[in-house]
């Protein structure tokens, strides 16, 4: 029997495969394909203060083993959440981490404290990287003093684990993990979307209303390989592995290179069990290599 | 009528014409109930190009020989790749997917337009309907003669009225133009086809009062309600074409 | 008949496609598959003013539509180009234009003296963007003041037309565009490659010698054109566009979202012909759409 | 000998056993001058994970069919994918490319070696030795008897030694222990294999003052010189394997 049990603060996760937000939804529409509690947690999409109606469509564009989106941070707001996600997500048996966001610093600090009120809500995972809306999001990722005040006040906010989602759009990713550490974050997942674009060549118009979007899937996995290596070396918390997880060899590839756990997004549109299976995948791999456990190959390319 | 991931078996792959085929496939386990209007999301295997699955209507059921077809327009890489499938190959589908037409009460006089590949999801309607006991308007429109496809099929069900562009066959011009939707009087209208077409008969329905649906085929990536990348504003806000829909009445959407 | 002819400063293209550093040698290895004077233009293999042997075997793994490389500037040295290379790239009846590369300053400004006094060198590429050197390439590229030095150092250096090729690993991009055009740059051109990584979980190993490399191909596409996207509303010298670019589709978009001449690179590992087969395609679209001049479409996006 | 780009008809694929198959490849145009030792760069469609070409050994010619020969092991994605090719398909390469073997002078007694799919490029090299009027020693290593392949179609042209690690057909052990490489003197060493194998017959080689060309398999990005990745360390600094070699003298690598 291999051990996949991991640790991130004093939060335990029974397997480190996890949900990227976003593209999971709750979790609900994955119910008829497998027990969604086998995971070793769940990230819900991600949920700002108010409702938001998101971007206008086109919403997405398939590129060469990628896609574009420019979503918007679609979602009912918190009282909905409160009201009508909440009771169903706090019934799975596995860590429900919310995803946060926000135009002000007051808007993630509001959130950050109801969701503390919360008892199921196992973590948060304060998004500071997304590129698809017009304040808040990326404009906090990718600048460092932003960065520092929005963690801060949410680490003061929040007495549960705090995660913090770093935006792969920067020249050094490593200064805003070392700032998330500083301020207090339990752990660092990485990367959200690579900000990028493409053009239809008969409409010669943008695929996407908002012109630019959000660059996910395997095409982005090399930069968050290096990123999420460039990070583990630069910071003792714990890091998330998020870009282009595929498989069970890529999410091994993140551990190696110093992830303690992953997040599988865009996979999960093409294969709704592509998570499940990278769970199986990664086992199996451990037991041919005659590995115990999961903490084992963390890292293990800066060791040999 | 739970979703799920199934893989297929080709059982066949005819040609209809240059743009057009209709691959069989055949289940390894019983069929789930499938509602007309539901569609499947496909993987095409062997393409660097096609990243996402490609949606398709469920053209037609056939329970005892437990397969479903689907009528697919070659449009690009994806469509292309499985023009070429061959009796045996396998088809992993994700499905039945979206919500679905509503099946008329008793007496209600229908139409069922369908223009271009936007037949697909009007045969299996056409089945459900005629076996509610109704006989269904059929109205499809083609760019000439020689797209024309299925007539036969249609002919089977309901009482089918063609228009060709050109006029090669039926009567020349638009679908929204054939005399059919002026002169006789519709309870209901089912619409699916380019969207010019779509907003044409909607605003006929519209404007004579009459209960009309379409099936949007908005981009999607996931086909299951999780991207929200699919939507269409609605007056309800924005909408999920692959949950709330692909299946619309008319007054909802912000034509 | 499409006019497919561009300038940059005083500096005429026959027609707009190039074929990127690095990946098309001299010109010479394409001899045998078409008449390389078509293209508008050659750049050629990356020169510093002293020979390098460049980094260790393995230098490259192939990604999901793309490869990372780390071929670190392996060149023989301004002497040997002087004698040996020059004499027969000058016989080509295109633009013939160096990259150059450096540790430090003064290797930049040799260099672009040495160039300056080549009268068949039509342009100097000043790359600053290399990710595979230790010293010099990407960290003048990715730091804006450092930037702004080398570029003036060359500039006062060199006469000729003075194209400054931009690293996509920053934050913002635009601002090194400013800064290339601030100091007098007759163009930009982009992206070098992003920095990626990958590893092969059979021997837990790194798949590259330096770990990290540079990412290529059509997964950086989408990122390659929003970065032109944003250069070409920051600035009004003309955008090289560069970064998987495999059909003229690709190019199309590029001269679409506001590049007035396009890269090819990675393409012709996979085709070698793919450069002129770009070109003829870029005329049949343009045929098709009755569009006269390539000059029409040149950032068409903005202005509808 | 200028390099080509072009599409060849699978004229047939031949399964050997688990891993290793034969493509036959018409070519279209009078096939040019190939040396022994040179590859070409296979295009691999159709599978989403080869985005570059695969370097393939020209394993056998026929001027008078115009065909050439791949003799390929599975080792992946790509080879995978070249598995299911059928008669028929068509496959783009570019070739021929690289430099080749020395064939040795009249009255030089020389021996080839290879291990595993490094017996590809030995067919064409022995029959250009054969042509040349030697009769060459041919030496092949396989891991067991159920994967020796090719045995008699080297028999007819040389004298073929055999050895398998477990000794289940030929000498039991690696080539390095064969008789004949320590009992018989040769002028001259062709080698191609897995790295080990090759280090040590170069080590035997340099040991006994015999003159050693081995192939190396460095990953590749171009195949042509200009990406600059396929180096190998020698004593006259990096060089390409694609252009440079892909045979070296073991006398300047630095092993
Ligand atoms: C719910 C739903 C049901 C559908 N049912 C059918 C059907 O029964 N039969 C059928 O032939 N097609 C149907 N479509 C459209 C079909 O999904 C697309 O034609 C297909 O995905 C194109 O794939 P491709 O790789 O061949 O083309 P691509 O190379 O991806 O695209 C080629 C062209 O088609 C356009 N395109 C791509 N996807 C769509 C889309 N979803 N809608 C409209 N245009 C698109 C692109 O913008 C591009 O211009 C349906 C779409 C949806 C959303
Ligand atoms: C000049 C040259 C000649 C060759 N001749 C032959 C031949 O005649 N027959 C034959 O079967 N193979 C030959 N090879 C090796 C062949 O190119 C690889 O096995 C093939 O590219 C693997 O492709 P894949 O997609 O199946 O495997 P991948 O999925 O790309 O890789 C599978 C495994 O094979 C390894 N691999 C990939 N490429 C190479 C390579 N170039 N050398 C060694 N290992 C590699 C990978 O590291 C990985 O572990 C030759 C290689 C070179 C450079
Ligand atoms: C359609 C879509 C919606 C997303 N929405 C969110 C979100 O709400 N919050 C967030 O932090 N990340 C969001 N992301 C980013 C993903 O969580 C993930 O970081 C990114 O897609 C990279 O992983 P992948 O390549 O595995 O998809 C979204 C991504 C996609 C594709
Ligand atoms: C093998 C290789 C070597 C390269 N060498 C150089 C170089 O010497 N100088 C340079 O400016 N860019 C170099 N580049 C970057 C390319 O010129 C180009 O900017 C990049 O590959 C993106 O374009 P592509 O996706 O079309 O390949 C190199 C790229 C590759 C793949
Ligand atoms: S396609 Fe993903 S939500 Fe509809
Ligand atoms: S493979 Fe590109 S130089 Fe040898």
């Amino acid at each position: 029997m291999v051990n996949l049990g991991i640790s991130i603060g004093n939060l335990k996760f029974k397997n480190p495969v996890l949900t990227a937000s976003g593209t999971f939804g709750n979790g609900t529409e994955f119910e008829d394909f497998f027990d969604v509690s086998r995971l070793g947690g769940i990230i819900l999409k991600g949920t700002t203060i108010e409702p938001r109606e998101g971007n206008p469509y086109p919403r997405m564009a398939e590129t060469p083993s990628g896609m574009l989106n420019t979503v918007g941070l679609q979602n009912k707001g918190m009282d909905y959440f409160e009201r009508n996600i909440y009771p169903k997500v706090s019934l799975y048996k596995t860590n429900v981490i919310a995803n946060i966001n926000g135009s002000y610093i007051e808007d993630y600090v509001a959130l950050a404290e109801r969701f503390d009120k919360l008892g199921k809500i196992a973590a948060i995972e304060l998004n500071i990287s997304c590129p698809n809306v017009k304040m808040g999001g990326m404009v906090f990722g990718t600048d460092p003093a932003s960065s520092r005040k929005v963690i801060r006040a949410v680490r003061e906010a929040y007495s549960g684990t705090l995660i913090v989602k770093l935006s792969p759009n920067v020249t050094r990713i490593e200064d805003f993990a070392r700032i998330a550490e500083e301020e207090g974050a339990d752990a660092i997942s990485l990367i959200n979307t690579l900000l990028g674009m493409s053009i239809d060549i008969e409409s010669m118009k943008p695929s996407l209303s908002t012109i630019t979007g959000g660059l996910s899937g395997p095409a982005v996995k090399p930069v968050a390989l290096r990123m999420v290596w460039q990070c583990a070396r630069a910071v003792k918390v714990p890091i998330i592995g998020i870009g282009g997880i595929m498989n069970a060899s890529d999410a091994i590839e993140f551990f190696l290179a110093g992830a303690s756990a992953v997040q599988v997004g865009t996979a999960s549109f093409i294969d709704p069990v592509s998570s499940v299976r990278i769970l199986e995948g990664i086992e199996k791999y451990l037991e041919e290599k005659k590995i115990g456990d999961i903490k084992e190959i963390i890292g293990l390319i800066n060791s040999i | 009528m739970p979703k799920r991931i199934e893989d297929f078996v080709i059982r066949g792959n005819k040609r209809l014409n240059d743009d057009f085929f209709v691959l069989e496939l055949a289940a390894g386990t019983p069929l789930p109930d499938i509602n007309p209007g539901q569609f499947a999301e496909v993987k095409v295997e062997g393409s660097p190009e096609t990243f996402l699955r490609r949606p398709f209507s469920i053209h037609d059921v056939d329970y005892r020989e437990n397969t479903i077809k689907l009528l697919i327009q070659i449009a690009g890489k994806g469509t292309e790749t499985l023009s070429g499938l061959r009796p045996g190959n396998s088809l992993n589908l994700v499905y039945p997917l979206g919500n679905s037409f509503t099946i008329p009460s008793a007496g209600e006089k229908v139409l069922l337009v369908g223009g271009g590949c936007g037949i697909a999801p009007m045969l299996y309607l056409a089945r459900k309907i005629a076996q509610a006991g109704i006989v269904p308007g059929i109205l499809l429109g083609f760019r000439n003669k020689k797209r024309v496809i299925e007539y036969e099929d249609y002919q089977e069900i309901g009482d089918v009225y063609l228009t060709t562009e050109d006029g090669s066959d039926g009567v020349k011009g638009l679908v929204t133009g054939h005399p059919v939707l002026m002169n006789s009087v519709f309870d209901r209208m089912y619409c699916c086809g380019p969207e010019p077409m779509m907003k044409a008969v909607a605003r006929h329905c519209g404007n004579a009062g009459i209960a009309c649906e379409v099936s949007l085929e908005n981009l999607m990536a996931c086909g299951i309600g999780t991207c929200l990348c699919c939507v269409v504003d609605t007056v309800r806000g924005n909408l999920c074409t692959c949950t709330d829909g692909p299946v619309f009445n008319t007054k909802d959407l912000k034509w």
